[in-house]
């Protein structure tokens, strides 16, 4: 039992750190970090552009896929070192859905012809996948969607209306659960299928989140014509494959890198923020909430590692895992309005982005993104499966209840 | 003790509710907020005619002699609609300096025009560097000849794009966050030497940063005593951290009621969200939080208008300590049960929301009101 | 809308005040405040008996009864300032089974044969009154009790075992949920019956509370044979008057004097722990937590004074009520952990009675009590319907659901 | 990386299962309690014969080497168990203060004694104004000749009743609470001018009042270097708190486990509780502390494993405070979700809630704690 990084970790370690330090340099971090502009962000710059061609350069675009597709040879200890490097730095990440919600499906259960066509643009984002989960009267009860797609000849007809679909209005490609088969259980009968969003009748309409944020969207489906070879794996096994997924990746799910450049950045800014001639950081009280956050940070950080250590020994990581989830995104949003609270009355300005262009930030820069990443990181405990949910599934797989 | 409404306040309280049901919904909101000044001319005008202007104001400076539990109806009300009129701005913070400290002819001056809607104002108090310390005041007022030189940034003046007058604090004389030097003044919007660069809140409300530089004002500019500026904003922040609190109170309301409402129409898992023990007892907490929050908030206005001293300061704080936990807890439990919907701009839930997480860090946040209460 | 007390309020608070000063003075109070026989300080000492004697003299025993049975005619204002002053001076209570449980049953439902032979003495505490409802397999769910009565002639026939008895080792009599009728719905066929525990049949074991605490007891009933004279009201509607009592009071419920002590109490302690050369209380974290405390509480105080109004102005007490059992409850746990706290290492000692007697408290006075107190006060949130029950009577009752 | 235990490691916690398991149930645990010395000598002895005495101390004193992850694994299991016997007392922290301040001769007169279960020690640290700090210390030593005269008053010394002797910290020179100055010292339980009040403690264990009243002792009584001891005493006293936070983590795991159990047996409203969906949240909350204290309990191990500073230290602190939280949770709420039997003495639970609260404040609650931490 001990943490040590072995002499071959370290190389490695420092091998990213260069790597990070040439292709995602300090300025290109903070500009990006204060940048006002949240959902562009998202996009691509030039200056991301060349960080995942960098990336696919190297072959670590994909550390997690098959060998074959991509993907490295890195032990856990290494792509925790990567994980936690590129999340300190706050490198972009590839877009999640193409690379680290459908691939899996795709390499898993696809076709070869899916798999050849698909990886490879989603390895060099060449192609921004969007994920048709959700509907008006699926959300937490995901098995309950209606959307309906029809055999007719070689190819189905989908009806239905898909909500909070995040990028849909930027994205190429969305992968889609839909009911093949009704009058079976509810799991039952739900296919995984691929559509082009570029096929008539898709309408797709923005979703405008708290403060203004156009990330998410209601996509309208009216007969639109998908060709059968877009089926993924068998039909109505659609729910498996989904929910195989839920319970992948969940480590990463936690965010607790984030969450540390997050705290860390929390303390700096209590450190510049004034409060009785010296700074908000010599305040106890705000300081020992902000230590407490740092305990329960570090705790997560610790479970991480533990679930990490059962993948590395083979096993695939238990429900308990769930635990990343929840106490994730406690932590994420605690951290969060911790901020918005150290700015004070500087948390309140929201100007217009031609105001902030011209005559740059009120207050203290960070504000903006913070703000937009508060209120858009409330629909982290909310999406993917509340936590809510995710307790029940504790309840139930661990408990025994 | 007696914890029953006057029928005048019953009144008052009526006319607001009436207000919020009939002309105040979501959808006119938002159409008032995406225009140019983020608040309605014409509404403002129908607060002046209903009297709303004038509560807090006395009698003989032609208000209706309103008190504490007064402001609180005023506020409760508009925090239930989510009203981004500048009430407390122009009322409550301007208007609450000019009752506390203005002399006749100030008062003459400004009052009427208040109360009958035709000129709006706002108090410049805080600075980038004060965060809640009423006495961190940097800028400087210079004597010169009889008047002042007014030179400094005022940060986040709430109303100030729409100020006709403002209400600055300047150091007369003293160090540092001296409590003694400070000086309340009296600026004109269009004074020489002001300029403003105007926004709008994340929670719906526009402001200003006022940079003053090298403002010129007479002696007359100067409201209440030189060097005594300190006492009176600390009673015109405590009647408007009554103020906001209130007005939390009645967002947490509308947030708890809204989110009962949605759990019993919305289905998942074949039953109605509100069938879940789990969310039972979350919207129970909801409704504790809320009610204790409104227990204090009485406390307050009452203790406010039995006279302002230790013993009002103190309840003012307690409330502010219990709004912002329960603003808080409530906030973002009526997003978490509305699951994504609460997320969009569209429901109206978000936008409490949002209001609530400011109000948490207006006029001094939990920390900041704990060690006060403790304190006195 | 206003706090404040008239002057025949300050009156009548003066006249209440000059009472206890009297008849329960400073020294008393401290002497039982330190006292580390919790469970004899329960019953009767001479100086306890005088107070009660001092209290039926005045007429002051039992304030909330109606006034042909020694009641005052006390407006609410009036009860409010009598309970805070009593329980700011910390002044013993009438056995609340007996006066606060049983008397308005009684009172109320009761024929005048019990009213003329029970309601005096429970005035005058010369009958004490233990309440048989929990059963073994009853607790939240009051209504599956078991215990059984059988008519027989003139007498009921009782079998049953009655658990968590407070006092029933002491106790003259009992009041006793048993069942009468079969068959019928599980809160119907109830009934509320009188029991002489010197009956033949009645066994009573101890249950020890953690600290080996004597308090609740197991009673067990054997062919008990009860007079049909001691039934109270009808037959099968004992649930009902049970049910009535469960929300009577509410306000008592909330301890919020109590608590008040208690938290003057560990500022006191933390004033008088050393810390650093200093003491507790200069310790900002330490003094932050109590400070929310004490918030907390204020809230509450308030929340008890509005329900008082509601039913000063002739309403009951609605279901919100519940919020000062669970609140106060919660507040009430808070501080007692609090000070067990406060008093760091010293909080461990538990001594034998004989070591006290013999060579005084270890560390703190106060250390023996309030850990007692802390033990014992954990069941406030369980009995008399735990805080998941209030929730679930909220939810129902308040919002519907 | 790694979290699985060696072999060894393995078949140490095995021993100990198998001795709570087998030797160790609930009743056996009473009557021992019940006994004079509120333990038992003999399972003390089989301690010694399974090599457990012997597990924190060097091979070529007798012991087996083990740190702080052995020290971990047995006390996790004394945890679960909650075991009586004083192996704190004993052999962590006498024994620690043995085991890195004394020179060959004590190590050779008290470490195999220690070992062989035929010595018992305490360690006197705590007074009644010291709170937890380990440099408030007022008890005196006095050069007299070759030796010191020692006196003042140390409280709560745990294992006091059944110490052979204490290891006593001391001011040999410095202000109050210096950090400098403090010395260790080795004291027989029966030298003159020591005496000790005992008592039970109200979570099971034996304690002592010990005050020194003008008590003689050699120069060669001075455990490690005069002046030095802080830096022992902190040492140990870490390494003890990593040792009575991994006995929270023992009985956390058994009140959790215990109470999903209960609330799948125990019926109410026609069901077992446990599908009421309010409690089985609760205990999923209880699941994540006692997980979460769980890796805060391997990073202390571990961190301490790499060598003794601010590192070490930094993990000590976090894991106490999570430590003090999820254990007040955990052990509250298993009470509240057995009901009545949780409140009881016949029950395991409460004892466990007993335990786990006073653990809250032993060497440092969750405020010290969490101070510590930041400031590492």
């Amino acid at each position: 039992m001990d943490l040590a990084l072995t002499d071959a970790d370290l190389a490695f370690q420092a091998e990213v750190r260069e790597f990070i330090d040439t292709y995602w340099p300090e300025d290109v971090r903070r500009a990006r970090a204060t940048s006002s502009r949240f959902e562009e962000s998202r996009g691509h710059s030039p200056e991301v552009r060349r960080w995942i061609d960098a990336l696919n350069e190297r072959g670590w675009a994909v550390p997690n896929w098959p060998q074959q597709w991509g993907g490295t040879d890195w032990n856990p200890t290494q792509k925790y070192i990567w994980d936690k490097e590129t999340a300190k730095a706050e490198c972009p990440q590839l877009s999640a859905f193409g690379a680290r919600m459908l691939a899996p499906v795709l390499y898993t259960w696809g076709t070869d012809a899916q798999k050849n066509e698909f990886l490879p643009k989603i390895r060099e984002e060449r192609m921004i996948w969007c994920q048709g989960y959700s509907e008006p009267g699926a959300g937490s009860d995901l098995a309950g969607l209606a959307t309906r797609a029809v055999r007719e000849g070689d190819e189905y007809v989908v009806n239905g209306t898909k909500l909070w679909t995040s990028g849909a209005h930027v994205a190429d490609w969305m992968f889609c659960l839909v009911r093949t088969e009704s009058g079976a259980k509810k799991q039952e009968g739900i296919s995984f299928v691929l559509i082009d969003m570029k096929t008539p009748g898709i309408t797709v309409n923005p979703v405008y989140i708290l403060g203004g944020i156009h990330s998410v969207n209601e996509v309208e489906l009216k007969d639109v014509r998908v060709p059968v070879e877009n089926l993924v794996g068998e039909e109505n096994k659609g729910w498996t494959y989904a929910k195989g997924l839920l319970t992948h990746e969940r480590t990463g799910i936690a965010g607790v890198a984030r969450s540390e450049v997050q705290l860390a950045r929390l303390k700096r800014i209590a450190q510049e923020t004034g409060m009785d001639g010296g700074s908000l950081w010599d305040d106890p009280a705000f300081r020992t909430r902000v230590t407490e956050l740092e305990v329960d940070l570090e705790a997560l950080s610790v479970t991480e590692l533990r679930v990490l250590a059962q993948v590395a020994q083979g096993g695939a990581p238990g429900p308990e895992s769930s635990i990343l989830k929840i106490r994730g995104t406690e932590i994420g949003q605690a951290i969060a309005m911790m901020t918005i609270e150290a700015f004070g009355y500087y948390g309140m300005p929201y100007p217009e982005q031609t105001l902030i262009d011209n005559e740059g930030p009120i207050g203290n820069p960070y504000v903006m993104p913070t703000m937009k990443g508060m209120l858009y990181g409330r629909a982290s405990s909310i999406f993917g499966g509340s936590n809510e949910i995710q307790k029940n599934i504790i309840s139930k797989a661990v408990l025994g209840l | 003790m007696d914890f029953s409404l006057s029928e005048e306040q019953t009144l008052l309280k009526d006319s607001l509710e009436r207000f919020i049901q009939n002309d105040y919904d979501f959808d006119t909101r938002r159409k008032v907020m995406a225009g140019e000044e983020g608040f309605s001319r014409e509404n403002w005008k129908q607060f002046a005619e209903l009297g709303w202007l004038a509560v807090p104001f006395a009698e003989e400076d032609g208000g209706i002699g309103g008190g504490a539990i007064e402001l609180m109806i005023v506020m409760e009300q508009l925090g239930r609609g989510l009203v981004v009129e500048p009430y407390l701005a122009t009322v409550i913070l301007a208007g609450g300096a000019l009752k506390y400290a203005g002399n006749e002819a100030q008062k003459g001056a400004y009052l009427g025009a208040i109360i009958e809607g035709s000129k709006m104002g706002a108090l410049a108090f805080a600075e980038p560097q004060s965060r809640f310390n009423l006495a961190d005041v940097a800028t400087t007022a210079a004597a010169d000849g009889d008047g002042y030189v007014l030179s400094g940034h005022k940060a986040v003046v709430l109303g100030g794009p729409s100020a006709d007058f403002f209400v600055v604090s300047a150091r007369t004389s003293g160090g540092p966050r001296d409590a003694d030097g400070i000086t309340l003044f009296l600026v004109d919007g269009d004074a020489a030497g002001l300029s403003r660069r105007d926004y709008p809140t994340v929670d719906g409300l526009r402001a200003s940063e006022v940079t003053l530089d090298g403002v010129k004002v007479g002696a007359d500019a100067v409201l209440g005593t030189i060097g005594g500026g300190h006492a009176v904003l600390e009673q015109v922040i405590d009647e408007a951290t009554l103020a906001v609190g209130a007005e939390a109170v009645g967002g947490m309301e509308v947030c708890y009621k809204d989110t009962v409402e949605y759990s019993k129409q919305r289905v998942q898992f074949g039953q109605p969200i509100g069938k879940f023990q789990v969310l039972q007892h979350r919207m129970v907490d909801m409704f504790m939080e809320y009610e204790q929050a409104k227990s204090m908030m009485y406390l307050a206005a009452m203790r406010l208008d039995e006279g302002y001293g230790a013993v009002a300061k103190k309840a003012v704080s307690g409330f502010k300590v219990q709004v912002g936990k329960s603003g808080r807890f409530v906030g973002q439990q009526a997003v978490q049960l509305h699951g994504g919907m609460g997320m969009t701009e569209e429901l109206n839930i978000g936008h409490y929301f949002k209001r609530l997480t400011m109000i948490d860090t207006t006029f001094g946040n939990v920390d900041f009101h704990l060690k006060r209460y403790g304190a006195v």
